[in-house]
């Protein structure tokens, strides 16, 4: 198995589809020539020419409607927003429209596309390149919603968004990217959109994370595993549809609930997962749900230390753990 | 056009896309591809459209019908431009609220078109889950996923991208109102357009207001045409009361957009009603304007004209309209017999497997 | 006291406050000569002239903007979304831009403006023009975010959100607007933005609501007390700030929490209200926390046996109660 | 322009709005109320912020800037047109990122711009919150929210309209790329503008690249200025790597805007640097492109003419460079000096009381 960064795991996903299918296009700003200003889509161009993979006019809600008409017509476009930060001009064609082609035309048009965004932060992007914007998709009925934290988990869930018929929203952490690297198979393989995954089993508390946090998760399970705290880090790795069973068997199992993302606390996934577990683990819950999110401020700012004072951290987590592990 | 405007307005002329054939006149005087038989069928639509449109009116009023926009006034533009879309008979549709002619005339009954004003189980366009006709009808070539104003035109230019990939040679129309010329999307979706010179073609329905809004508060121009400039490809006003003049400018904006690309058509029309069934535009027409605007009436000066050049007579002008009733009657009927879809059907189709 | 309805209380609210401050205006599609679509800013026209009542072109994101820019040069523009669902092109402005404004200049700028949106469904108004769209606001930082219920609450909170230095969304259920009626003093008011109120005392389990839903959950609320069970009715009014304090007292006392609203279930504000009370009450409560929400498809279709199947109701509300008592 | 393009480019033209006065010869053959004091003034600025942009370019290899993007070709159309802003005394600006030479030339010391770029307390735009240079910076009349491309063209409108509404007379100057002419809201914020004839100046920095993406894959047009058109208003192609023919442009752009309403102007530019100095340009822009454009670097030619005009010496040409030297030396090292805020004022002003 090699060993790659998530960023190239993405890029042999796509290259790998549109080898696959010749309807698999993808379209973006800086997508061709450039190669993607992160260089997820480097070298397409040169293989698969102008017509599967297209510089857009810099309008990114052009970009959405467009892929979708191109849909309706059979195609299965990539659109790519170049940062997070970027799609809310693009909301209208995504939450408006593409959300709803399928249940407004009662299935006689169906929206194969998948949309990738960038976001996240840590990365010293600022108020407008550092962006969480998962909880608006997450709400949206009619829209699937990856976010892979790994770059296995990244290939096998994007192929598997490219060939799936629904609209897909990909959630790809920019500082992943290129700081994560993980084994990918040679061979040909998918993974389930709606499963979540049991990054580590344990047995005291159930972590629930995605993305980059996931990975903090991990180390801070590490660190408190040798005060004898035994944590199960669940990776949601698909927001959207929320695999409730795996995290509510977890919290059944463990009793105690800790929910990790870099979003902002206030009405984010960890709310969901949060009500979720409050009904449906209730009888089996040792102790509060905690949350460990985003403070309630826009996002990270530019300066290094409130970047660092907004961003959950492997520190941040531990304490968390001890504490609900102390209850 | 004899609505009063800030800016008075001439006749607006119809002009030809540049390199377009001159208009060639057959035996009844008409553009190239055009017979008489054509304009006999089409005035049967176009009568059987109003039709439809006035009983949904009144349906409404019954509370038979929750809501609906009337396309009384608009009728010429969108069944010329029709017209030469099916002769052309490689065109796509992606028309908006307004557009009950095209979306009626491109192949519906009008028992389907009741059914979905009525909300009725097995509706054509999204089994009663939208408003009217919204939602898609593929058998005949339309989509129309949402009447958030301007949000289709982006899409009728990737379905148009595709077209151009697949090598099929469609031709898009895409249909909105003076309003959406406003909306940012209409610029991103012609700016597209232009780079890529997609056969697409621009159809704006100017019937100078967007529910009150008039058109001197909506652009600071008295020709939405002249914005197709700015994104290097032709654009034309075209007199929307007039159905052949709205063929033959679509006609050649066809073969226009399939070989060197876009174009934009505003067909100046009026709108005889208030803006849907929900709105009162006393508030905000001048008195007399409607009247004013109904001497245009299309349904009423098509007649005419088929009457002036002999190709019907009057007693067949008044048989198509007593057909044309007894269709709609009987529609009216069976679909107010029938039922809306089951409750259980509120949970399918979110996604498709 | 007078007897109106919702529609004229939001009315009163905008002409007192553009009579109090020549800063105040209006702008939207249709608010002048036509009064709104609704008619909430009737007869504003003929009082303060085309200048503070301004008919735009059809371009929401304009709206907004051109609202902002006026913001910073001191005036209190009151711009209107004419349906919730044609607010997704303004987003930008709203999420991207406005909410960060005071925080992104670290408060040398800020954004005195009401964003007025008539929202939500049981109008027969399908896909398009039934929307809920208030869990992307509460998510929001730096956005205020009032939905009430009642008349005398809608002109309390709209006066509040006028005078108010910070972007507020106001949120005013469409079917409210004529069907609600209630009692208005004569006399100027305001109520506090962040307080929820208690409609109706009670001791054996928490209601928690906004907007059209609260009537469903106080005539519920009523059919079962004849049961022997004693709803509290929390109605929140304002979203965000979230008045936990108030929420979690109630279920600190009844210990028992059923969350009613219109919107989509996954990721609505219920998710939050139960995630707080799952953290802070969790040692009061004696049964899982409920939610009885919008399920998730997409919105409200047009057919009235659908809009009926999709909508909560004094009905089903009243089975919920039923079943929490119960457990 | 020496940049190849899809169709050849001739050297854009400087033209003025109709109706304004001739250019004044005035004794070093300048254009109206332009003082040879003027231009030394701004050759002096000009020349510090490329020192400036330079350096920080260079701190940014050396880690202590996290990002930037290069203003390097475009000063004199940032340049030009400032000086028409202040010489007027009543316009307000609303940049873009690209935009240093604006924003530091409206009052900034290089301290300031340091401690912005290295994300320091005291930093003036957003203390530190933001990308450099972004928020707001009031004492010197300038706001830009954010980077997100044309989110500031609606809201200087807006900010144009509340002065008319306090009638005080006010003229906004709003900057943008050639790829932000791509946004919906670009035509809507021109479009509202155009329907309120309200006094706002929009300057296009047509650099011909939106990051890799060229002129011709952004729109189907050679002269973005021929838009305005579409929205009622004059639009004008400006060489914008000539100080004094884009001062001149605004200067008559600011007294027809004040009069009559919007002007579009296009200042034709180069951009010499890579997008940001995240970006490596050698992906996409053709060998030698640059080196070419640089033949008219605007700091090097507003020497050339003014040691040629003999309004200074080439000694003193050096001179200027020496102390904006030091000055940039003594500011980096201030700012290098300086804290970033404390990790506790990362909750205030969210609101606002
Ligand atoms: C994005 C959006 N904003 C507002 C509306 C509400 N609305 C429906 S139709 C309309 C006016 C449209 O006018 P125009 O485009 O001229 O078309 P017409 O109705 O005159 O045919 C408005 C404002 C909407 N449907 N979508
Ligand atoms: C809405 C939006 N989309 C994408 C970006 C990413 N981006 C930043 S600058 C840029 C190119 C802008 O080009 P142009 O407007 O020509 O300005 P220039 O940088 O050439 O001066 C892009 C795509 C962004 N900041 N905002
Ligand atoms: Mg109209
Ligand atoms: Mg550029």
């Amino acid at each position: 198995m090699a060993v790659v960064s998530v960023i190239e795991a993405v890029r042999e996903a796509i290259r790998e589809e549109m080898r696959r299918d010749s309807n698999v296009f993808v379209l973006g700003e800086d997508v061709g020539q450039r190669g993607g200003v992160f260089l997820a889509t480097q070298g397409l161009l040169e293989e698969f020419g102008g017509e599967r993979v297209i510089d857009t006019p810099l309008a990114e809600a052009a970009i959405m409607g467009i892929a979708l008409g191109a849909a309706y017509r059979g195609m299965r476009p990539i659109p790519e927003v170049q940062f997070s930060d970027f799609v809310w001009p693009a909301v209208n064609q995504l939450i408006g429209e593409a959300a709803r082609v399928c249940y407004g035309t009662h299935g006689s048009l169906n929206v194969p596309m998948v949309v990738r965004i960038p976001y996240g932060g840590g990365i010293r992007g600022g108020l407008f390149h550092s962006q969480n914007v998962e909880a608006m998709f997450f709400h949206t009925p009619g829209l699937k919603v990856i976010a892979p934290a790994t770059p296995f988990d990244a290939k096998g869930l994007l192929k598997s968004a490219i060939r799936d018929n629904n609209p897909v929203i990909s959630l790809e952490h920019k500082k992943t990217y290129r700081l994560v690297r993980g084994e990918v198979p040679e061979d040909e393989y998918t993974l389930p959109i709606g499963k979540a995954d049991i990054k580590r089993p344990g047995e005291s508390i159930t972590t629930v994370s995605y993305g980059l946090m996931l990975h903090y998760c991990l180390e801070a399970a590490e660190q408190v595993s040798q005060e004898g705290i035994d944590v199960e880090v669940v990776d949601l790795r698909t927001l959207k549809p929320l695999d409730k069973e795996t995290v509510v068997e977890s919290v059944k199992k463990t009793g105690r609930l800790l929910i990790v993302h870099e979003d902002n606390i206030t009405g984010g996934v960890g709310a969901e997962v949060a009500a979720v577990a409050a009904a449906e683990a209730f009888e089996f819950l040792d102790a509060p749900i905690a949350r460990l999110c985003g403070p309630d401020v826009p996002t990270m700012p530019f300066a290094e230390t409130l970047e660092s004072a907004y961003m959950p951290s492997t520190e941040t987590v531990a304490v968390a753990l001890r504490n609900l592990a102390a209850y | 056009m004899a609505r009063p405007r800030s800016t008075p307005t001439k006749k607006p002329p119809t002009k030809r896309p540049a390199g377009a054939k001159p208009v060639q006149d057959s035996a009844a005087g008409l553009p190239g591809g055009l017979t008489t038989d054509d304009l006999v069928d089409y005035y049967k639509k176009m009568v059987m459209v109003r039709l439809v449109d006035e009983r949904i009116w009144a349906l409404n009023r019954q509370g038979k019908v929750p809501i609906a926009a009337s396309c009384q006034g608009h009728e010429a533009a969108q069944l010329g431009s029709l017209l030469a879309a099916e002769k052309d008979g490689n065109c796509f549709l992606f028309p908006y609220y307004r557009d009950l002619a095209v979306k009626m005339s491109a192949g519906l009954t009008a028992e389907q078109v009741m059914l979905s004003f009525m909300g009725k189980e097995g509706e054509p366009y999204s089994n009663a889950r939208q408003f009217p006709l919204q939602g898609a009808d593929l058998p005949n070539k339309v989509i129309q996923i949402s009447n958030v104003v301007a949000a289709g035109l982006t899409q009728s230019v990737g379905y148009a991208l595709a077209c151009t990939m697949l090598g099929d040679h469609t031709v898009v129309l895409v249909y909105f109102g003076d309003g959406a010329s406003s909306q940012g999307e209409t610029h991103e979706a012609m700016n597209f357009a232009g780079v890529h010179r997609l056969p697409v073609i621009f159809i704006c329905e100017n019937n100078g207001y967007a529910i009150s809004v008039p058109q001197r508060r909506q652009m600071n121009l008295d020709d939405l045409a002249s914005r197709a400039a700015g994104y290097g490809f032709p654009g034309f006003v075209v007199d929307g009361m007039d159905l052949v003049q709205c063929y033959e400018a679509t006609h050649h904006a066809i073969s226009h957009a399939r070989q060197q690309g876009p174009v934009l058509l505003e067909m100046k029309v009026d709108r005889f009603m208030p803006h849907t069934t929900d709105d009162d535009d006393r508030r905000y027409r001048p008195k007399g304007e409607v009247e004013e605007a109904r001497k245009r009436d299309p349904v009423v000066t098509m007649a005419e004209d088929l009457v002036h050049r002999g190709i019907i007579t009057r007693k067949q002008v008044e048989e198509i309209a007593a057909l044309a009733l007894r269709e709609v009657d009987a529609a009216t009927d069976a679909a107010d017999a029938a039922s809306p879809p089951g409750a259980s059907s509120l949970h399918e189709m979110v996604y498709v497997p």
